[in-house]
């Protein structure tokens, strides 16, 4: 008998627990060559803003020892843009849509989790926390537990959509923003976001992204995540989506052993575009190889090392 | 449509001073790609590097399930890339990016401006060009420092086009640059089409000229490109766009290019 | 003429930036056979506690993508075998002597700063306050500004050394924390400490780690602690020893660039034994070709991209 | 004194199943190289892999300045590794680690367990041990789980001495274990001395055995070794010391071993 992959998150039901990570898929349209998106336990978009966003300056990205660092900028058609154009294309697939939204103020998260609560296909939404706040002088929203309660508790109010919150890294106590988002009302939480860095190009003496600073992603951040994934499933009940230099089976594999119960593929969608095909027949084999009937059998289980 | 193929090397054997030509086996690819499109290559397993790199397609035999890459050994990949050898396998995704279309109702010479590395999709557009009633005239100017960074010249030549060579040193062709050769052409050909591929101040040079003269030009950009796919927007080029503040938008150049018209394209 | 290398880091003049990394370079009586340990600007040894610890039990490293997980557990023969049988032999070079020195107690950091205090051959104490504070249970030290104001504070009080505070990286706001260090009398500052990761084995299903955690290093680090270097540089006028993943020349001519005073050679050592070696012929040849007088003349003078 | 050696590499071949045999010119490591010592290796300029990996020495021709290494293609490392060729190079860090010495005063054998890829420090040992006056005898037990995973049997037979193979399968030797060999032959022979190196079980079983039936016994410890050079107490082993609190304390093994004497140690 085959293993059963499903797993739940919250109130969505996933029938495995493979997910794309936001901003590493695009809007999905990209990817029929590859494979059918159906296969996936859940689609999560690009991150979406009230407004359409230009983005920032090339260059945006560069690669670094086992990694690279993105300053996208949130380049996105705008929610309308969004619905009119991208969500009739996703709503084509049997698979769940998870829509990441981003926002640098309380309003517009309060406007788009308004807006997308009735649109059709829209499965939950991810909340991305990881944007500097203009109103409190750039400080990141997902830095702080009060700010963070706050947009999650904003979010939760006016959607009846599945609420992920989505943190950030780049803290000294990832579990006190958990708890926050969890209390809030968050249905799941998503770690990790990119790990904030820079590069410098010692020929010419200059930042190699114009934003000066970008996200650090890839197999470099893995044991970071990893531990990220592993403090947050000691310290709250919710469901968690784990990633972070996922790049194969073996690596969701030890995020589902740290207590994630879904892993998502980002920066690895970019080298191995196929990668979902093979992460999801790598964990159906471990659990074959090991009799276990339910992927949620190793969900947490991590053991000590001796 | 692109796929992902692990391609079997043919020949991977230097060319000229540090040039070297790679024949993959990839059918599926070779069936489909034009000019102007471009494969993402990697190669090992380890993280060493990390992300795929493009290269342009320069030749293509459909019929044998082959296709052709011509590249620079620079950097750590490439010089990494240039130590594989027949028999090894290159993971290939492709064929990706738009292509050089033949612009029509030219009454004078097609203009291909290859500048160093930039020759391969200019290679496969003249290839492709041959024999089609729109071709007229077709010129390629073919650039480089000195005659050893000089790419695929005798592939121009065996195509049987004019071809004509400069040299920033003088050590082969024309002692000068692209631009000297394109004014000269463009000089006594009226209505004229240019496209061009090469290092960005050259094709910077060849773009203005065009936009100036009224020459309809066509250009292929390179940019750092993490997916080739279109979903990461880091790639992304400038151009004119009256519907958004300041006048411009960000498109990408693996998905909306690589190839664009120069009247769009805005120069930082 | 040959550029001058020199650098000050407060109080102490050193002959070049480089400079080792405490915990890669033991007490330097095993780097005889690849260089001179006099070529160095200076040695930075092992931490030392009041008491010998045995340290972690096994496995305590792993290898990571571009990295390294260490959970050594701060073996080392205690304060009083290290000034009797280490400190002989580092005093016969001509090279400054860094004891870096850790404690899970404010009483320990006092003991060890008021007893090396007089120590022949000991040019200054780097403070490594990446220890969990038993006190505090186990909140390490140097994630507060508060307590890090505390032991540099006690430290500086009790010692006419220079004294450096080493940082940890694992805080939302490093600037925070160097600024506390910097207004409680550190000399200096040295970042970053190691990011704390973990690594699981997905055959065995157990942590790879005996202690479970441990701190992360080596080039997947960089695009991290350069930013880290740069933030601090922007925040606080003292000096820094940067380091994080350098490997080689460019690597430290970035951190320089960043605004760090001097660089250190960590995880490098394991790797490139002779990499001291070459990142200093390898900074000379940079401002040669740059024909710059002096290595001061790139400190913090990095450029925005476009 | 060890030293830091960008080696050539002589010959890199497969031996056995996933065995291979690779040859180094490294003048000043194969000049003071001793059985038990290993090289800290590490090929390529990326960081996949980071660090460095341990080998002990099989053999050393010091007249021609170069030494052996015996492996097995296991890991990432390993099967990178087994891609080289004649002439490629690697960066090696040797000699480390302290040696195996004859034991003195051993009326009987001396006794070599070597376990599957165990055996190159041990061969060394035999090699140097020949014709040395307190070798009156030696017995080479050479074990592994099939005849495809014997190590260095050949080597072992070449220098004439005597060699008792065990297979797990019995596809070669006897069926059985090292286990089997070392009690016949000690049973017989009182008063001899041991030598291993293998896996840990395998350790452990002869160092018990040797503890409890009070015969001296030497055994080569396998730890992971990020410097190799005993400066990142990365590599410790539990050894007994009664001035610890429990008795006990690390010691590393890549500097204080890999070589321990079975009584100091300690099972977990
Ligand atoms: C559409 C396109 C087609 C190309 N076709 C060819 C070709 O036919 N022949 C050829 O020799 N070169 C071609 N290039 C350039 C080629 O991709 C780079 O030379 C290669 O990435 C250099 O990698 P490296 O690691 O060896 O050098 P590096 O030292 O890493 O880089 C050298 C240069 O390449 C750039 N680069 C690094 N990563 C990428 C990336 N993922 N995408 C794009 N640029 C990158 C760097 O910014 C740098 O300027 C093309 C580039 C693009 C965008
Ligand atoms: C002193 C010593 C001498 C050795 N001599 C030999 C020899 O002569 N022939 C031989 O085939 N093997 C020898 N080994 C073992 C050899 O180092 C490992 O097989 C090798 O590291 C495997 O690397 P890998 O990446 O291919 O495999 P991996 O898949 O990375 O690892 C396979 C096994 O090797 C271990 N390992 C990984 N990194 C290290 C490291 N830095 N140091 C030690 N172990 C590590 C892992 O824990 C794992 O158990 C020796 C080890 C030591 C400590
Ligand atoms: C190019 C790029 C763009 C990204 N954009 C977003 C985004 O829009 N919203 C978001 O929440 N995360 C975004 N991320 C973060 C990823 O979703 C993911 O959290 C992170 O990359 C870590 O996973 P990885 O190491 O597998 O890539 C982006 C990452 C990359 C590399
Ligand atoms: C094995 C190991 C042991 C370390 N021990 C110490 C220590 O005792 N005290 C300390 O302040 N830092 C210690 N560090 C941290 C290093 O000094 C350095 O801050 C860190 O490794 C980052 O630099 P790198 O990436 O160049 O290694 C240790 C690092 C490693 C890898
Ligand atoms: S390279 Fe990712 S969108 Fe173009
Ligand atoms: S490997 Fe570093 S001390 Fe032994």
């Amino acid at each position: 008998m085959k293993p059963d992959l499903s797993v739940s998150l919250g109130p969505l039901r996933l029938k495995n627990p493979v997910l794309t990570a936001s901003g590493t898929f695009g809007f999905g349209s990209e990817w029929a060559g590859f494979y059918d998106l159906g296969i996936l336990g859940a689609i999560t978009v690009k991150a979406v803003t009230v407004q359409p966003r230009r983005g920032n300056p090339m260059p945006r990205t560069v690669e670094t020892a086992a990694g690279m660092l993105n300053a996208i900028g949130l380049q996105n058609p705008g929610v309308e843009a969004f619905i009119a154009e991208k969500m009739p294309y996703l709503r084509r697939f049997d698979c769940p849509v998870i829509v990441n939204i981003a926002a640098d103020n309380i309003e517009d998260f309060r406007t788009l989790a308004e807006r997308l609560d009735q649109v059709p296909g829209v499965s939950a939404l991810e909340v991305n926390i990881s944007c500097p706040n203009q109103a409190c002088g750039g400080i990141e929203f997902g830095v702080d537990p009060t700010l963070t309660h706050q947009v999650i508790g904003d979010v939760r109010a006016r959607t009846r959509l599945p609420v992920i919150a989505k943190l950030s890294p780049n803290v000294t106590d990832i579990a006190l923003i958990a708890r926050a988002a969890v209390e809030a009302g968050a249905d799941a939480l998503s770690l990790v976001n990119t790990y904030v860095g820079t590069a410098i190009d010692a020929r010419t003496g200059r930042f190699r992204l114009a934003n000066r600073t970008g996200g650090l992603s890839g197999p470099c951040i893995k044991p970071l995540a990893l531990l990220a994934v592993w403090r947050v499933a000691q310290a709250v009940k919710a469901p968690i989506i784990g990633m972070g230099g996922i790049f194969d089976a073996t690596d969701a594999i030890e995020f589902l052993l740290a207590g994630a119960s879904a892993v998502a593929l980002g920066t690895v969608n970019f080298v191995h575009p196929r990668a979902a095909v093979d992460v999801i027949a790598g964990i159906e084999k471990y659990l074959e190889e090991r009799e276990l009937a339910s992927v949620t059998d190793i969900i947490g289980r991590v053991q000590p090392a001796v | 449509m692109p796929c992902q193929i692990e391609a079997r090397i043919l020949q991977n054997a230097s060319e000229n001073d540090g040039i070297y030509r790679l024949r993959l086996h990839a059918p599926a690819i070779a069936a489909h790609a034009g000019p102007g499109q471009f494969v993402h290559v990697l190669y090992g397993d380890g993280f060493g590097p990390l992300m795929r790199r493009p290269f342009s397609i320069h030749d293509v035999e459909p019929a044998a399930g082959c296709f052709d890459v011509v590249y620079a050994a620079r950097g750590a990949f490439t010089t990494g890339m240039a130590a594989l050898r027949a028999g090894d396998t290159l993971s290939v995704v492709g064929p990706l990016g738009n292509t050089f279309t033949l612009m029509e109702d030219i009454a004078g010479p097609h203009v291909l401006v290859a500048g160093g590395v930039g020759a391969p999709p200019l290679h496969l557009l003249a290839k492709t060009a041959l024999g089609k009633p729109e071709t007229r005239r077709l010129v390629v100017i073919n650039g480089a420092r000195t005659s050893h960074h000089l790419v695929a010249t005798g592939d121009f030549l065996a195509l049987g086009v004019e071809v004509r060579v400069t040299t920033d040193d003088g050590s082969a062709g024309r002692h000068g640059t692209v631009m000297d050769e394109l004014r000269e052409v463009v000089g006594d050909a009226q209505r004229c089409a240019v496209y061009a591929c090469g290092p960005e101040p050259m094709l910077r040079a060849v773009a203005e000229f065009c936009v100036a003269q009224r020459i309809p030009c066509r250009v292929s950009l390179e940019t750092v490109m993490p997916c080739g796919t279109g979903v990461c927007m880091g790639c992304v080029v400038k151009v004119r766009d009256p519907n958004e503040a300041d006048g411009f938008a960000y498109v990408r150049a693996c998905h909306d290019g690589p190839v664009f018209d120069a009247e769009e394209l805005l120069w930082d």
